[in-house]
């Protein structure tokens, strides 16, 4: 059931690739690597999801062959509860998380009491937290990974309150409390940027968004493919003219 | 505007999800969820065909269905949503939890609808020696006709905004577009359009299912 | 033929029937009359069993109501028409559809159908309101509405709860003269409940009297046929007006 | 007093009230006659403005009720007890309650309401069905709340449809006595359609025909007085009996 | 089982989230949806205070409320809920979009139940010289009450759903609580637990209120 290709160019049957995704940039990137695959013999089609399990799921279960939207960690979570064997393929790009506030201008200033807003799901939770104790906010327990969550804080000296809002929410609430976590996807529309306006710098990066496959089709023509043309001259174009300050490529 | 032009074709698609979804869902609906509000009225205590099992069993599993959050709900009929059509992500794959959830909804406004039907009527029904087919099909529908339409109408709009959740197994529709493009994009233009788009859908087949339901009205 | 053998009917404390047997004859015009609130209504309500009695048993035609199971009471219904006291008629179903509703249950092809519905309304003057709805009628109208439905499928039974009540004297001998017809013609058995005395004497072969659930008493009387002269109660008046304006 | 000048009504083509005119004097037992769909429930019905005529006015104690603004209307029709041929009791109501309506609308205390509530169900011998639903009751148990409904604040002016069409002759007589009485003691205004005889002869004063949507005559009669002998109908019926069974 | 006892504490506190988000949108359907679809009745051609433009504009409303996605309603409604309630987040943040859906739904369910109530009842109260707010709460209400009560049963059923959305603005809920514990972060157990506690809530809600709507009934 594939498509000829335009204009009656070729007669030769195209192959399907099928990949999941989320929102932009990863969305665009993939619509910007679209003709290079049709060019090498592939028709791939982007299934839109909105929801941040789902495209792991499909991909399990061999609904799509593969996606892009997440970094490692948050695979390995995958992996780990559903005896999955989701493997990553390429790193495409590093998404650094910042802490945000319209109104104070260091971690120093942040008063005791104050409210920061940090998004809702499992691994953003984490590096939240995480990103919260490399500014000295507050203190984990030893060796919690990418699944902490509030219950491991085991200091907390600002008494800070941490309200676990959903990622589409967070740059609405902005102004609604004292300060923020957010990724650049997020951020940017804002004007913000991590390097120019977060209050805690993340460092180095564990977490860069990723192309992901599955253990039996990692080294399929199609995936390797796909994973030579998100780390192609293309993509870093697009990044620098784009998000010059805010994404950099992890390749 | 110029923004709109672009996205033109896509919103067609979208509309096009839309309409699929909530069409089957429309069917569904009349076609499961009207029996199944009928039963549920029909067995239940002090009334035509009083069963407390299957009123218990019918009530529950309605329930069961309304109170799973929707998403848990989606997720929770993967395996069956794979049974039906095939797979678990696309527009098809997205009208099968919508139908469930549209199924169990518009059975509740079936329930009620027939509970303002008056006794009466299916006493006369009952003197003449109706069978059960006939006093549901030719007495109760028949007095309850403009409720259920106008029910249906109210479950259609819902199940329109049920849709717009379905983005996350990849269902797409309006409503979908609108938070992609317009909210995720701040495409603020893109987004009222598109939301435009829908309040004008919602507003004709509120208008057509009530003026429907009206003229078929002959009670009074 | 009608029998009920002591039956009785109680609502939740209120004995509306005290048990009482009565026996009503194939082809009889059988009248019961009785203050409001006696029983009557109960009691003809249990002669097609829409009221099941808490006990004794009721037989039409031979046929034991009380023993019969769902499928073969629906059959045996067919055969018993009522006119309800409150009309009940399908309000989304015009004048016409009504009257059809019996013939269609037993599944009459429908140009047979659509012949006897205008006979019938025919025979109660409403043939020009056949796709007028309900709403649209008086009093009297739904009234005659109901006597046709009852009448359409000819049923060999016919239970009347206050058949005339909405209706002046003239339309009354009229509707009268179009169920002795029927008792006469097709030998059907008519029970009426009634309150007008001028309905009991023109056509009814026996009475029977009813107070507070109890059967008082059961006569039989000469019927003294109906009068359609229809002016006549005008006169009476106009006899006894003092002045005419 | 009640006037109505050259009112007039259609339904959707179908002239219900042709231009017609009537004058009811203060005090007046005023009977409306005719067959069945002649007009009668239309024309009582323009009375309160219920059914606002096409044309013409209605006057009722000297108040052009047709010039009515919405808060006086209603003040208006706060005078006028109507009686509907179907009743139309509020069914999750109980029998007292309905009863109680008109005097809750008009903000009467509790304790007055309650007394006058269990006067009027004692005029039509209902007392014991105060805490009953409309559902649980028989068709003239229900016809006689809604004529003690009608009553209950002590209407000026009675509109009545039918009002004993399910009742028996002596529960006729009776509640006929209770017209009677109020229009004596009170001196009220009371129409009545009727299609009783007995009814008009029993105490009207006057009575109108009508024929097909017209007032063909109206003429002054010298009522009888109501009869409340109890048994007199079935000692007339028992008269004519062949055979005690 | 050991993570549902040590979750125990979490999951008390979203109960009680779902409490006040349901429960002041129940409150919210009854003082402004109630009324709302009065209006909309009243207003409707053809009935008692016919008002062509009103009913428009109430129709109007219901309709752009009840077609816009909700999770668009929600980031639409910020301004509006911070004037409200101070702030766009939390749970009492996420009382204002539910509530405004709620008033839209519980109104259209009780249009529908009023359209039940026989004319002749209203007409009865016009002879009776009953006023405006007569008419309504002693007649209309009255002769509906079981349909009105068995309609904001179904509509509750409805808000505990939506609620499950409010985990967006950080609203918490029952729902949420088994979407983010059980769902995301796959502790399947949990999930079980936390639907089967809201399958007893909605049961039990659905339950009660059918209970209630059948004993307010004494039309037959
Ligand atoms: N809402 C309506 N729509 C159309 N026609 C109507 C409507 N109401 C009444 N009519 C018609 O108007 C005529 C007069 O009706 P009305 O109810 O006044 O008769 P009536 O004299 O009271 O008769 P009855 O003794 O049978 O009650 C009838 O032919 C009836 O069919
Ligand atoms: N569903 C019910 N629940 C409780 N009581 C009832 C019910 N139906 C009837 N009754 C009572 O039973 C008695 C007999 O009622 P029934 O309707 O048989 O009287 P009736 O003789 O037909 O009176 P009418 O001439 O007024 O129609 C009455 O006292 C009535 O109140
Ligand atoms: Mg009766
Ligand atoms: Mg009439």
């Amino acid at each position: 059931k594939s498509d000829k290709g335009a204009d009656g160019q070729q007669t030769e049957e195209k192959k399907d690739i099928k990949v999941a995704s989320h929102i932009p940039p990863m969305t665009d990137m993939l619509e910007l690597v679209k003709p290079l695959m049709e060019k090498d013999g592939y028709n791939m089609e982007i299934v839109h999801v909105s929801d941040n399990v789902q495209p792991n799921q499909m991909l399990k279960d061999k609904e799509v062959d593969a996606n892009f939207f997440q970094h490692p960690p948050y695979m390995e979570l995958f992996n780990e509860a559903n005896d999955a064997n989701l493997v990553v393929v390429q790193h495409v790009y590093d998404a650094p998380l910042g802490l945000y506030s319209t109104t104070y201008n260091s971690v120093e200033e942040i008063p005791d009491g104050a409210t920061i807003a940090i998004p809702n799901d499992t691994s953003n939770i984490a590096r939240s937290l995480k990103l919260m104790e490399t500014g000295g906010l507050i203190k984990l327990k030893e060796g919690v990974g990418i699944d902490a969550t509030q219950k491991d804080i085991i200091e907390n000296p600002k008494d800070l309150k941490i309200l676990e809002v959903d990622l589409l929410m967070l740059a609405r609430s902005y102004e609604d409390v004292d300060a923020v976590t957010m990724l650049p996807a997020y951020a940017e529309p804002l004007g913000l940027n991590p390097a120019e306006h977060s209050l805690i710098e993340e460092g180095k990066s564990d977490f860069p968004i990723s192309l992901i496959a599955r253990e039996d089709n990692k080294d399929s023509a199609a995936i390797q493919a796909l994973a030579k043309h998100l780390s192609g001259p293309e993509i870093v174009k697009f990044l620098e003219e784009n998000f010059p300050t805010t994404y950099k490529p992890a390749f | 505007m110029e923004k709109i032009m672009e996205y033109q074709p896509e919103i067609w698609i979208s509309i096009g999800q839309t309409f699929i979804m909530v069409g089957i869902s429309v069917l569904a609906a009349v076609i499961i969820g009207l029996p199944l509000g009928t039963y549920l009225y029909l067995s239940r205590k002090g009334n035509l065909y009083e069963n407390r099992w299957l009123f218990a069993v019918l009530d529950t599993f309605v329930n069961i269905v309304r109170s799973f959050p929707f998403l848990l709900l989606v997720v929770f009929l993967i395996p069956f949503t794979r049974l039906i059509v095939g797979t678990a992500i696309g527009t098809m794959a997205a009208t099968v939890p919508l139908s469930i959830i549209s199924i169990a909804y518009y059975a509740r406004l079936v329930e009620q609808s027939l509970l303002d039907v008056p006794k009466s009527i299916i006493e006369a029904a009952i003197s003449m020696g109706a069978s059960r087919t006939q006093i549901i099909f030719k007495f109760l529908y028949r007095e309850a006709r403009s409720g259920l339409i106008f029910g249906l109408t109210t479950a259609t709009v819902s199940f329109i905004s049920y849709s717009t959740i379905m983005g996350m197994v990849g269902g797409g529709g309006v409503g979908d577009f609108a938070i992609r493009y317009g909210y995720q994009r701040y495409e603020t233009e893109l987004m009222a359009y598109t939301i435009i788009l829908m309040v004008i859908l919602v507003q004709a087949i509120q208008v057509t299912g009530t003026r429907i339901a009206k003229k078929l009205d002959k009670r009074s | 033929m009608i029998q009920l053998q002591s039956v009785e009917k109680s609502f939740s404390g209120l004995h509306a029937v005290h048990p009482l047997s009565l026996m009503i004859n194939k082809g009889e015009i059988h009248g019961i009359i009785g203050t409001s609130g006696a029983g009557k209504s109960t009691l003809i309500r249990m002669m097609n069993l829409l009221e099941r009695p808490d006990k004794g048993s009721v037989y039409v035609n031979e046929v034991e109501m009380t023993a019969l199971k769902e499928t073969d009471l629906r059959k045996a219904r067919q055969n018993i028409g009522m006119i309800f006291q409150q009309f009940q008629l399908v309000m989304n179903r015009t004048v016409g559809q009504n009257v059809e509703m019996p013939l269609e249950l037993i599944k009459i092809p429908k140009a047979e159908r659509q012949k006897r519905v205008e006979e019938c309304l025919n025979f109660v003057g409403l043939s020009d309101k056949i796709d007028a709805y309900p709403a649209q009628l008086s009093g009297g109208q739904k009234q005659r509405v109901a006597i046709a439905r009852a009448l359409a499928n000819n049923p060999p039974v016919l239970l009347c709860d206050e058949p005339t009540s909405a209706l002046d004297p003239s339309t009354t001998s009229e509707i009268l003269q179009v169920l002795k017809n029927i008792n006469e013609t097709f030998g059907a058995t008519i029970v009426i409940v009634t309150h007008e005395m001028n309905v009991v004497k023109s056509i009814c072969n026996r009475v029977s009297i009813m107070k507070e659930g109890r059967l008082v008493e059961t006569f039989s009387i000469e019927p003294i046929g109906v009068d359609l002269n229809e002016d006549h109660y005008i006169e009476d008046l106009r006899r006894i007006a003092k002045v005419k304006d």
